[in-house]
């Protein structure tokens, strides 16, 4: 199998480009996909290549962007529908909680909702207060769906194939300011899918395990780094999805370490950490040799202002502090 | 439009006593708590069901709010399976985890039966799409209540649908009330198929909802016109004679103003009307009251003796 | 001080109109609340006592229902906007997380966003998926606005009133199956406040605590009775608010009993429990002489058929288990 | 209308050259990366945020989205402190929390600069039923985008000003794009006004948004309308000759569209108007452009040199 670097961008490029070559069914909607190129520019050429049938750009209407998704979901398309950022999702909330995760289960199976919603999450653009959430774990919380939140190129195109060829409906999370992160991707393989729900062990160490995902995943392996300088070997687990959550190797890892920090961008109360840290205490009680430790952003709204912006965010600092902390 | 058959209109007899003869049992059993959560009645609005899903073509699709019985029995749901999804059974048409609000036939295009109000209307505009996508001939009928109108999935579905030029027809059930509040309270445009112009999308007719016939025929013309050239907006004028939904004190409106819509019933009108076209219709039309009666009796007989869903069936269906 | 005992219907009404009385900004608005007399009642009569215009039917039109509240708080008037139940309130998400709990820090404190939010929550009515959540915890996650779940008639009159007279935005969230619980209010104190942002220990005991709120009081209510009669003595105490949420009792409680339970109708993944157990293992690990547990509702939506629906929601017997299994 | 005085005519001539230069300024901070996140520009538009400005009475309150600069200077905001808002710093009109896109002036009753489309008209809403509720004479002017009248926000708020009559004058900025997509593909309806059937709503003109005193006066009458009959729904015709945000690439028009727009530079035709009507104004234009570039640069000093906002600042405000 050939790999090649390329960045995440290009990684979910071409994620869709292949999906959509293989199976006509599956189209592209949402706010300047087309004409534009993606907000992001990653359906770039895109409009082109597949017309105006494949690649629909949509007026500025997020309920119906993600409600016609269903729609067409049920009816036996497999609709790629995008929200240009997560902080718009929120109008959409009801199509997303209430329709696209439910209708499955309120029919008796009698539908089935293949879909794929894309949408970019993150802080630390000076976009102020409303632009600038990471509130993946507000839908996590809700059954009938999963959560994709893939932090290297290699997992952004593996888990979004496997989400556009799955059966259940997937909000699909891709971080706006890591874009441009480079690692190998097999290019030459059609069909390379990643499993769905299944986290990974990004660095093996035998002190202590950062559970992290995402933008976490940067500033964990930061810390990492510079732990190792001072002897201390980290051991990194990216979740990769927040539901299905996959503990199981973060429970095996803190058998190991015994001690474990839980890294993260949201907000610090009711996160992905509290979860964590609730199962942690719940199936690995006795291995604990200190309580786990959070890191997150402050409880409070982030500002443009980019020097205090930054103080409001995780960094790797931050990381390594915990981690001293528990060791 | 050529007249329909006796056979056809005798059929839509059938159904909207069917309606209501089912409805009115479905009162009594929620009134015994046998039947709970919410349950909204559609009597007075027969017309308008029966008239919409008679004009429907094979292919077509049609998509409701929880006000929905109507739709499911004209649609030709198995009247015992929909009472027993009523009675929470496990052979009920949603396996007894939609209820009353949530029933649908995925075989028959018929799309549920949903509860939040105008969260319906998207997921009618992707079945649409799916219509366009595929280059196939289909129309949806997207049914919505007056008071729906007023939110913003409304405004956004309809939009979509006319930029993207989809098959379907908007059709408001205006039943004079979204709950308690009157149309003129809630809708700064009480003509409601105006609302058209707001996406420049055609402005179907506002027909009689008390005329089964009237229905019939404007909604075959409105699919017939989205089949060709997208999205239409039209209006049933109708009313509903209950509640809101069982237990409502109905302080917004008064006692006299049910009665004088009671006079015009749609099945009373209807009956009339075939009366004064068939010779010595009545007795046959006696013979369907007959007929839906023991349908009824047998289908609550069926859902009382249905098993209750298991703990299987909980948690099935949550994911594919 | 004359205790009365009535309903939290009654206690809500009440506040309601006791605020209005005191204060001419004080306004109800929302879909029912006026000709109706409030979906649940609890407005019966304020028509007609207040007028129209201060007792507001709306449209079914939940996103300006909120938002448009927020902006009558920003110019000065002090809004009481109704949701009808919860599940309408992800329609609204924007307004509320974006909007209403960022307004004033997003513009340096210019604008002040003195509104409180009043909706019902709760399944085990038979309503089928989308009409069933107890989701507060999402709404708990956003800084910038106070979320509170009250459980007894008093409780219930003393947090309104006070989040009526807060100049900060409250989210107020009733328990629809809970309207009729009785218990003794002040009646004749129009100035019956109870402070915002603390919980309360609702019953003492040495053996175990139980942290819960609103329906899961009910519950544990319940369950520390039975568990009385085997002598299991059972602390426990009623967040009331999630947000500002009040773990300092919850402490003190576990350093005394050593164990703790969760109770919850919310949805088991990132739930409010998880937030308590990630807290109570890092403050008071040490105390710790067992796992702590959580009981909440099952990870899947909730059915119309009552057998099923009342197995996937905890009750009393699903709260002794889980005492029995920490102790 | 009583034609406006030479004096005022002048200011509103500084006032759009004043935003101009501003953001030609903001362009170049933002370049050198002094300024961050979003810049959306105004230039282009300017003859409508100081036309509608002008025609605001002392009590009225003024609303718009995030292109929000042209509105912040019109309605008389330092341009100091605005600046050192777009360079995020603790002197800025919100301390530096809130950025080019969320400007505002309690005081002056501008209520913001709001990024979330459509987020701001429910806002827009209440305070005027603040007004209402309180018996005063203010009328809220809602600006908004032509893509923000797509979203559900629209649909909502439009029509509960309606049904409340809320004295709103809700003005469509069109400027023919949203981002990428032209009204025509965004919106079924491409006469924007006539949205205001759907809610009963009195539909105001589409005025030229390239001439100022065509701005000025209609939104003056809509003004006048809104306070005694309820809410306007207005368009003003207009063109951002930059991107939709710096670094768009602008590949949904063509060069020749925008070369075409910019011959009708609202500035370059007000200063055509004025010098028609004024024996030797051009020396007096001139020197305001003096003064603008004077006030630009004593603000560009000032913002660079004001402090950074602080960890106090971070963390105030969150809570009243
Ligand atoms: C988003 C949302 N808001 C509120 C409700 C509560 N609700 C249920 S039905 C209804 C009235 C709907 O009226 P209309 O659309 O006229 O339909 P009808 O009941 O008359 O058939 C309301 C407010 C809901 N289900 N969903
Ligand atoms: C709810 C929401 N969806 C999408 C966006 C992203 N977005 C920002 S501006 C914009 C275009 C708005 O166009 P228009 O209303 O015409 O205003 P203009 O930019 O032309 O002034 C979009 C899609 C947003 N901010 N909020
Ligand atoms: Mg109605
Ligand atoms: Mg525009």
């Amino acid at each position: 199998m050939t790999e090649k670097i390329i960045t995440i961008r290009e990684a979910l490029s071409s994620a869709l480009r292949e999906e959509m070559l293989r199976d006509e069914r599956v189209f592209i909607m949402g706010e300047e996909v087309g004409v534009w190129g993606g907000t992001y520019a990653v359906t770039r050429g895109f409009l082109d290549e597949f017309g105006a049938r494949r690649v629909r750009d949509t007026p500025i209407s997020e309920m119906v962007i993600a409600g016609a998704a269903v729609g067409a979901a049920m009816a036996g398309l497999r609709p790629v529908a995008e929200i240009m950022t997560i902080n718009f999702a929120f109008v959409a909330m009801d199509a997303i909680v209430n329709h696209m995760a439910k209708v499955r289960y309120m029919f008796n199976g009698q539908f089935t909702v293949p879909m794929v919603i894309r949408t970019t999450t993150g802080g630390g653009k000076q976009l102020a207060a409303t632009h600038s959430h990471a509130p993946e774990v507000i839908f996590a919380h809700f059954p009938g769906m999963y959560v994709a939140v893939p932090g290297t190129a290699y997992d952004a195109k593996g888990m979004l194939k496997a989400a556009i060829r799955d059966d259940n409906p997937v909000l699909f999370v891709e971080h706006s300011t890591m874009l441009q992160r480079r690692s190998p991707v097999p290019v030459d393989d059609p069909d390379f899918l990643l499993p769905i729900g299944k986290s990974d062990i990004k660095r093996t160490g035998k002190d202590v395990t950062i559970v992290t995902y995402q933008k976490g995943l940067e500033w964990s392996t930061q810390a990492a780094e510079m732990l190792a300088q001072e002897g201390i070997e980290a051991e990194i687990i990216d979740l990769r999805w927040l539901r299905p959550l996959d503990l199981e190797p973060v429970f095996e890892s803190v058998k190991k370490t015994n001690r474990a920090v839980i890294v993260e961008e949201s907000l610090p109360m009711f996160n992905v950490g509290a979860e964590v840290a609730a199962q942690l205490q719940e199936q690995v009680f006795d291995y604990l040799d200190a309580p786990v430790k959070r890191v997150s952003a402050m409880d409070q709204p982030l500002p443009y202002a980019a020097n205090i912006e930054l103080m409001a965010l995780p960094d790797a600092q931050k990381v390594v502090k915990a981690v001293k902390e528990v060791l | 439009m050529a007249a329909p058959k006796k056979d056809t209109l005798l059929d839509w007899y059938r159904q909207m006593v069917l309606i209501r003869r089912f409805e009115e049992k479905c009162a009594e059993l929620y009134q015994q708590g046998k039947i709970g959560g919410f349950l909204h009645l559609y009597i007075g609005q027969e017309a308008t069901g029966v008239g919409v899903v008679s004009a429907l073509r094979d292919h077509d699709h049609i998509i409701t709010a929880y006000r929905d019985h109507g739709i499911a029995l004209a649609k030709g749901m198995e009247p015992r399976r929909v009472m027993a999804e009523m009675l929470g059974k496990r052979t009920g048409t949603s396996g007894g985890k939609g209820g009353s609000m949530h029933l649908a036939d995925r075989e028959k295009r018929f799309w549920g039966g949903h509860g939040i109000v105008g969260g319906h209307l998207p997921l009618a505009a992707g079945i649409a799409l799916k219509a366009r996508y595929l280059e196939q001939d289909e129309v949806v009928v997207a049914l919505m209540g007056d008071g729906a109108t007023n939110i913003g999935y409304f405004h956004e579905s309809l939009n979509l649908s006319a930029v993207w030029d989809l098959p379907v027809v908007w059709l408001i059930e205006n039943n004079g009330y979204g709950m308690g509040t009157a149309v003129e309270r809630a809708s700064g445009q009480p003509e409601l198929v105006k609302r058209a112009i707001a996406y420049g999308m055609r402005e179907g007719p506002r027909v009689d909802g008390m005329d089964v016939l009237a229905v019939h025929e404007a909604v075959s013309e409105a699919i017939a016109y989205a089949a060709k050239h997208g999205p239409v907006l039209m209006e049933s004028l109708t009313y509903r004679f209950e509640g809101h939904s069982m237990g409502d004190p109905q302080r917004y409106r008064s006692k006299d103003e049910v009665a004088r819509y009671a006079e015009g019933d749609p099945i009373g009108r209807f009956r009339t009307y075939l009366d004064g076209k068939f010779k010595n219709v009545l007795p046959e039309l006696d013979e369907i009251e007959r007929q839906v009666q023991a349908t009824i009796a047998e289908a609550v007989e069926f859902a009382e003796n249905s098993p209750e869903p298991t703990y299987e069936d909980l948690v099935s269906f949550v994911y594919a």
